[in-house]
């Protein structure tokens, strides 16, 4: 199952990882991200996210096709958050279940990079001297 | 939005179309709008109309070279050919940075 | 900082992900080792884990201690089940935190396959017939 | 547990000390016991050093190929010289399934 969620609520890793949680797996590997602190030496306030929804959904699905295609996998749960993230709260939340380890390792590190990549999210960064900029994912 | 035909320069006639615009994170800023109806040629190149779009929007020169155009929620190819209906969605998307 | 445990209690994967994180990290990489309801056809009742508690925390030390010298990390995480374990819940959660992604997913990665290899650490399948059987990792 | 002089074959003395061993796993269960305290040289290599405790401990003898000694909470290399005390901790270690 492809569990895919664009929310203003907060996300928990117990709730990604309970979701990709099955009997035959041995392994659930995650990522997430979280909001640093600081930017190229700027104080980071917060961070804002905004997202062509419609789309970045779309790409999810597809992302979790590819990955499926590469790897054995059981569930998928790719979650990220939109609107105001406060410091050391996750962004963004992957988590893949498969029979053995590494394919869930390998999947998870292609999903992060691959939705970095492609889906149609934007982060604004808010510094504390009240500055913002909207960020570009440089790889 | 029902497709026009308007005289071009050297007297070819162009199919045209009013679609839906949406603009994202910087390119929204610059617009000053989340969504306009533009009126775009039916068959056409995702260069062409972001020339377009940049026509009616001015601002957006400045991010013009580092926008890509989606097409009904799907990324467009450059140079790839676009055939414009009124349903269709367009959107102009800044550099991403979602994850992280 | 390393956070080692070996523990009879149930592990949780929110509290592995909270020693983890620290807000100049923007990625926390994780992995979930749970109990499969099969083996080799056989279905699996239970695991039961033990340890050479006191050989094992310096093993894990050391592996926490090679990695540093790999990459860039933050915090470490290895908590490790020991008895009874129900199928479906973890026997051993990995969390690492980096300023970036690829540090702490290429650590988890190696930690978990590391502590697979060298940690003292002993698994016995019971089976629904009542047979039982000390496990051996192949890899 | 001090150690002793022991007459050997050829007329040589070999100095001996007992030591804390440990069995684990499959290798408790073959011994019967968690824990022994066994007589061993005090110069030796893990190879003599099991051999030794497969001597006490026979049912040992059919995983004795696949198990690791461990010194003092570390693994030890074959052929490696070993100098025993009377504080010392050994271990017999079977194929480990730690992880998943």
């Amino acid at each position: 199952m492809d569990y895919i969620k664009l929310t203003q609520e907060k996300l928990s890793v117990d709730e990604a990882s309970i979701l990709a949680t099955h009997p035959s797996c041995g392994a659930i590997s995650l990522f997430v991200g979280t909001t640093r602190n600081t930017f190229q030496g700027k104080d980071v306030v917060r961070l804002e996210y905004e997202s062509y929804i419609e789309m970045a959904e779309k790409e999810m699905k597809s992302l979790c096709k590819v990955a499926r295609k590469k790897w054995p996998l059981k569930h998928i749960v790719i979650h990220h958050r939109l609107g105001l993230v406060p410091v050391k709260e996750a962004s963004v939340i992957i988590a893949v279940s498969s029979e053995h380890r590494r394919e869930s390792l390998d999947a998870v590190s292609y999903l992060i990079d691959s939705l970095k990549a492609k889906v149609p999210i934007w982060k604004k960064e808010i510094y504390t001297d009240g500055n913002s900029d909207w960020k570009k994912n440089k790889e | 939005m029902a497709s026009q035909v308007q005289e071009v320069a050297g007297g070819m006639t162009e199919r045209e179309v009013s679609v839906s615009v949406l603009f994202f994170a910087g390119a929204r800023d610059l617009a000053g709008v989340e969504r306009s109806a533009i009126t775009l040629p039916v068959v056409t190149t995702p260069e062409q109309l972001l020339a377009r779009v940049v026509r009616s929007f001015g601002e957006l020169d400045i991010i013009r070279d580092s926008v890509i155009i989606s097409l009904n929620q799907e990324y467009c190819v450059p140079g790839q050919e676009l055939v414009l209906s009124a349903e269709d969605e367009v959107a102009i998307i800044p550099p991403i940075s979602g994850g992280v």
